[in-house]
């Protein structure tokens, strides 16, 4: 099984669940996190006083997948998340050992 | 019809209005985010609703009689008012007391009830309990009033009235899930906060403008709704700082509130200082009164028992102690009042025996039992018929997605969604 | 100068100035945390700039003349008031009116208007709509005023006003992005409740402190008031329920709006039992009304249109049938209000024929034409010179960084940062 | 005894004690979450403490005397009162500004100050700092203000003095640990704007209130705190536009209660155009004033020497020159006010000379001095016995948990918690 | 050593919690999540508008833990968070190159 | 490429940020999120009732880096993230089998 985790533009998450969606994905998981990055951040002002934002709201996507899914499912997710701005976010990859489903402990890509 | 009086009134009767949304934030931040929504509805629809029949039939019902029974309908529907006197006046301020009275009970229900059973329970109650009561208590010639027993702005027919009928709702309803072993914090301590200054700023049209002039009863009224608010708040910190360690922000809240429900009954009654004593005492006595719920194992959750009921019941009875009409320039027996048939006598530490506590007791109990029975059969009807208690899956979810349809906070700072119409 | 009157209508002055702060929370509840100090802002400038605005020159122009069309310079500057007279009371109460006015309109641009173009917007919108139309309105001598339109609080010229003018806004303003595919649910519904609150409690003052004084027609203002917010929540509830199988927050406190709005013009004109029943429709009309916008394709994004303009029209056409100054003490057709100028006739359910309600038609479809022309003229203006829109970046960014350099929440409990001056 | 007066006053009682939980969330969203109760349980502390310490002692000694320094305690325990005429009411309602004013200083001290100290701090100050200056300032026979130094609601005895001792407490505190390098932004701006609201609202009773009438004064008075809240609103605005590029929702906020404080000693003596004035020059210093903290390096968190020791004086000192009692109808330099005592003369615009604007630099000449002297004294002597500071550690970890045993926020939506007891 | 994450429903922290410090388990962290799949959401209505809601709130719980611990630790978890309810959610493991605790630059098991 | 986590306390998120900036990372994602752990929590009273709450909030950082700099990245983080009193917190490091940037498609080192 392989991890499949993504960094995206808040209002990208709903084209990017729909494309997943489109190819099968049954599953996935999402957080509200905040990035660091070229993209820079913004200022704000309180009383006067600057302050310098470095971090920007960004959604992180998680979802475990087939290995041989992986390609298909990446592409998708580029497809559906760029934007062609700067910040448009980052995917990677990790391996998983073993994937089990709570409700009955089912393992592997039943699991999914 | 006096100007002064008109603007009094009136102002005091928004103020009183604004109080039922209060006790909606007052609720609602003590809640889970889950259940916020539902508890803000379960007020704001005591507010919609209760109004519209107390001016259709409500009012009439509970005031306007001769007898010591109930009222009659020759207000109903609004009609028979004389807008160049002070009854249209009386009416309407008395309307925003009819709304939250119900609303009261909502603390207690909280997390678990079915909205649809809510519904119908509000208007049914007022009916059955609140209008009865209240003419007993308050109508010039309400049999508890007319024997001599004393309530200013309240706290018999509605503190007391509506604390044991949310025992009674809850014995039906039963515990949440959970319940005593897990608890579930505070989601939002600022809306807690929020809701106790907007009700501790409406109280004073509550209880000052229950005499229904700006005159100098008023002006006590006033003074004691702020001393024993204040007294009570700071006692109830003093409890947590020796027994827990620390003054909490949720201590000062209920103390002040617990201030405002005991002076509720008394506030027309005592002086200042008198006031103060009262407040302390509510304060101390409510305090530990909000953890006798899990000795017995009843789930009071937000706990209007512990602070309406017996916040009401304290205030109450100590008028049998504490009241000096005397001292606040009212012919003592004579009929005095704004209509002129109220029997003002003095409190045991004043002079004038043990007559006026045996009728606080009288009044009170009476209220406890009418009140208790016709509200317990009431719920156990509901809850044969319609039921009252949501699913346990509606529970888990929440009840704002599975009453309501809706969540009270989105916090995704720009995630827009799919409108599917 | 009656002490009485006078503090009835300061006190309802500093309920309504509350109001335009309730109308932030109401609106700002709604938009996505990444936009909801742009509406705070487009709120609160209203209440910075319009009364200052009011008082140089407004108020005089509003309400100073002899003539039908409009005021004069004689009471700019605040000149010329007598302090031992209601007319300066009359001024600042007034002044309250003007300045939440506009405020309503920001309902409809929300998410996606220049704050610089508001800032421009609001003080010119000030002038060359909202002074004339009240003078017409409003004005002792203004012309549809004295052919015998009735608006006792301002129906007409405040709401049906201000939702035109909304309507010509949106158009020039053009979409959100993502509209109406995408919505975006509101960030704090606890907001928009503190904000209904605020509002109802403040309307009291708005409609009960437009008789200008505390006497019996300011009773009847009053209980009008809370009984059509309460049958037009009921009534949204009721189709909720019928039509989405749910009751929700945002329904009752819509409902209660709309109910507010419809009562505004005819509070002072109609019975107790008029004011439900206007409630009542007015809170079924708004409730399929907030709709329409989808498919005529304007996006009012928080449906000033489907509430304010609907609903003041309701209220504003139903004076026609329902208005019955007769019952209400007031010598019809006789010279009456404050200014002794008033002509109240009876509306076509009470006698009076159609005359009143062609007269509330011709004042509405007035105030709709000129508004709406002259509007649509002032933001084609502004569009063409400054620029009405925020770019789409700063759309999708948020309207607080961009166009105030602030975020409304930092949630995170304890990081603290680099201050750069 | 009128009805009206006793109506205005005391609805204007009401207003201002909802002024205090008003300026803990206008506080409170300025701190972080991990601080925001403690900044709640401040201000709420202020209200419950204060208020009883007033009625038993506090007023008869601030204004029960026929010396130029300090009252009696004729009127302690609220014995001898008469119900039948105003007295009692004033008593009241001064409870309120008794109860803010120790509120104010709680916006410097925010973040790091221990509970335990602040508890001792607020009665003790009262005592100390506020009943002499009250005395000197306000009571008929005050010495200051029988020189003839003008302050109508509370610029010099209120504004200046918790401003000036709000510096003397941080001294002795010491800076937040990593401040000025880093800075904590506002976790909640919609409550921060809620406060705004809140403020602006009470304080129509809190200037307008302290005429103790519903006369032409109160009018004006309430007037001059609309425009001068107003323009100085719009003054910080422009200020903010021209300097930053931005137009803040905290700089509007920030100007609005920089304008109230500014006409709170002149709202009773200046006429509106006086009011914009003074609210535009309020608005303009205040913006420079609260940055000044940087450069001396004392850490003021929420600006209250900004904005309250700052817009008191100028306010204050700008009497000196805007005061026109005479086109306010007062006989000049006669015994005017509500106690007849009132001296007023013109100001130096208005052809009084320098005589007025020396009283007033002399009188918050000698509040400054006073007020800081005493204050330090009494902070050092607190942090020398039970110490003023909270633990390094516990200023990380956070004041709600550490000094309070809770947290503001629970979001988890649904995450239940084992109950301990 | 392995990382051990899991998606749970969120009124089950407490219980999971309870369960892995019975078996030993000393640290994890925990996050706020939304998760998307079988489960479904709900609908949210706003004045007559619906919306979809696809994404339910979860817990996502993290432990690094020591390789011979993990099967313990997994099933332990799996029959705390379990409810048999669809949307009980997913535990994964993942491998781990090296754990430092920040305190102590201990490595390995004892920065667990 | 390798991922770096760190969990951290809150107070630390600028320092370290300045820090990784300084080495020469230009990109990281954080998230918050509550921790478990040795230092344990603290107890909450509400109308008299305690609840013992065992989760502290914490910062997650996580930043997909070149392999031949995991060494210097994590010794700079620990150093900026420390205390010394316990809380400090975690860092572990997992292998990542590719990374994208989702607006350029680039991969690997580029991608970062
Ligand atoms: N090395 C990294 N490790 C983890 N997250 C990263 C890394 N670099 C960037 N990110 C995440 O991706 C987001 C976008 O990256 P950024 O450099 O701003 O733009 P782009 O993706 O177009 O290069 C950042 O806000 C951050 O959340
Ligand atoms: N492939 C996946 N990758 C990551 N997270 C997943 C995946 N599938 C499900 N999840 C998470 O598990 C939760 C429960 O999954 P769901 O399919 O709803 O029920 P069940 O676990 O009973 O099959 C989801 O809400 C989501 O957070
Ligand atoms: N085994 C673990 N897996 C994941 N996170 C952990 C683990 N142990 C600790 N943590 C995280 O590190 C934080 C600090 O750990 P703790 O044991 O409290 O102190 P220290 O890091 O000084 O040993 C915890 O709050 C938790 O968020």
């Amino acid at each position: 099984m392989k991890l499949i985790t993504a960094i995206i533009k808040p209002f990208k998450v709903d084209d990017v669940k729909t494309a997943l969606k489109g190819i099968g994905v049954v599953g996935l998981t999402l957080t509200e996190v905040q990035g660091f990055g070229r993209q820079g951040g913004h200022t704000e002002t309180f009383r006067g006083s600057e302050y310098q934002i470095d971090f920007v709201p960004k959604v992180k996507i998680e979802a475990v997948v087939r290995p041989e899914d992986v390609d298909r499912i990446v592409e998708a997710l580029v497809d559906a998340a760029r934007t062609d701005k700067i910040g448009d976010g980052k995917v990677w990859v990790t391996d998983v050992d073993m994937v089990i489903r709570i409700r009955t402990g089912e393992r592997g890509s039943d699991a999914l | 019809m006096d100007s002064g009086n008109v603007a009094w009134v009136l102002i005091c009767g928004a103020l009183v209005l604004f109080m039922t949304p209060g006790l909606a934030f007052f609720y609602g931040g003590m809640v889970r985010s889950k259940n916020v929504l539902n508890m803000l509805m379960m007020n704001f629809w005591c507010v919609v609703v209760v109004p519209l029949l107390w001016v259709v039939v409500g009012y009439s019902l509970a005031f306007n009689g001769t007898g010591g029974w109930l009222g009659n309908f020759d207000k109903a529907f609004g009609r028979g008012f004389d807008f160049s006197g002070m009854e249209p006046v009386v009416m309407i301020f008395l309307a925003t007391f009819a709304a939250i009275t119900p609303a009261l009970i909502a603390g207690a229900v909280a997390d678990r009830m079915k909205f649809a059973a809510w519904a119908i329970f509000v208007p049914l109650w007022s009916l059955v309990v609140y209008v009865p009561v209240t003419y007993w208590v308050f109508a010039p010639h309400g049999w508890l009033r007319a024997r001599g027993s004393l309530d200013f702005a309240g706290g018999t027919s509605i503190h007391v009235n509506a604390g044991i009928a949310a025992l009674a709702v809850v014995l039906v309803l039963g515990k949440r899930r959970g319940w005593p072993k897990e608890g579930a914090p505070p989601h939002s301590m600022p809306l807690v906060m929020l809701g106790t200054g907007i009700l501790w700023f409406g109280w004073f049209g509550f209880n000052a403008g229950s005499e229904l002039a700006a005159d100098g009863v008023a002006v006590q009224a006033f003074i004691n709704t702020f001393l024993a608010a204040a007294a009570a708040g700071l006692a109830w910190c003093l409890v947590e700082r020796v027994r827990d360690g620390h003054i909490t922000s949720l201590g000062v809240a209920s103390g002040i509130v617990a201030g405002l429900v005991a002076i509720t009954p008394a506030c027309g009654f005592v002086t200042s200082m008198s006031s103060i004593a009262i407040g302390l005492i509510a304060g101390v006595i409510c305090c530990f009164a909000v953890r006798v719920k899990f000795r017995f194992g009843y789930d009071d959750a937000l706990d209007v028992i512990g602070v309406h009921l017996v916040g009401g019941l304290v205030g109450s009875v100590l008028i049998g102690f504490f009241a000096d009409p005397a001292a606040l320039g009212y012919p003592p027996g004579k009929g005095v009042g704004a209509d002129g048939l109220l029997r003002a006598s003095q409190g045991l530490f004043f002079g004038g025996g043990g007559g006026l506590l045996a009728e606080q007791l009288l009044a009170n109990g009476v209220v406890l039992v009418f009140s208790f029975v016709v509200t317990f059969v009431l719920a156990k009807a509901l809850d044969a018929t319609i039921g009252l208690r949501s699913t346990e899956e509606d529970e888990v979810v929440g009840l704002d997605v599975t009453q309501h349809g809706e969540a009270a906070y989105h916090s995704g700072s720009d995630r827009s969604m799919d409108r599917t119409f």
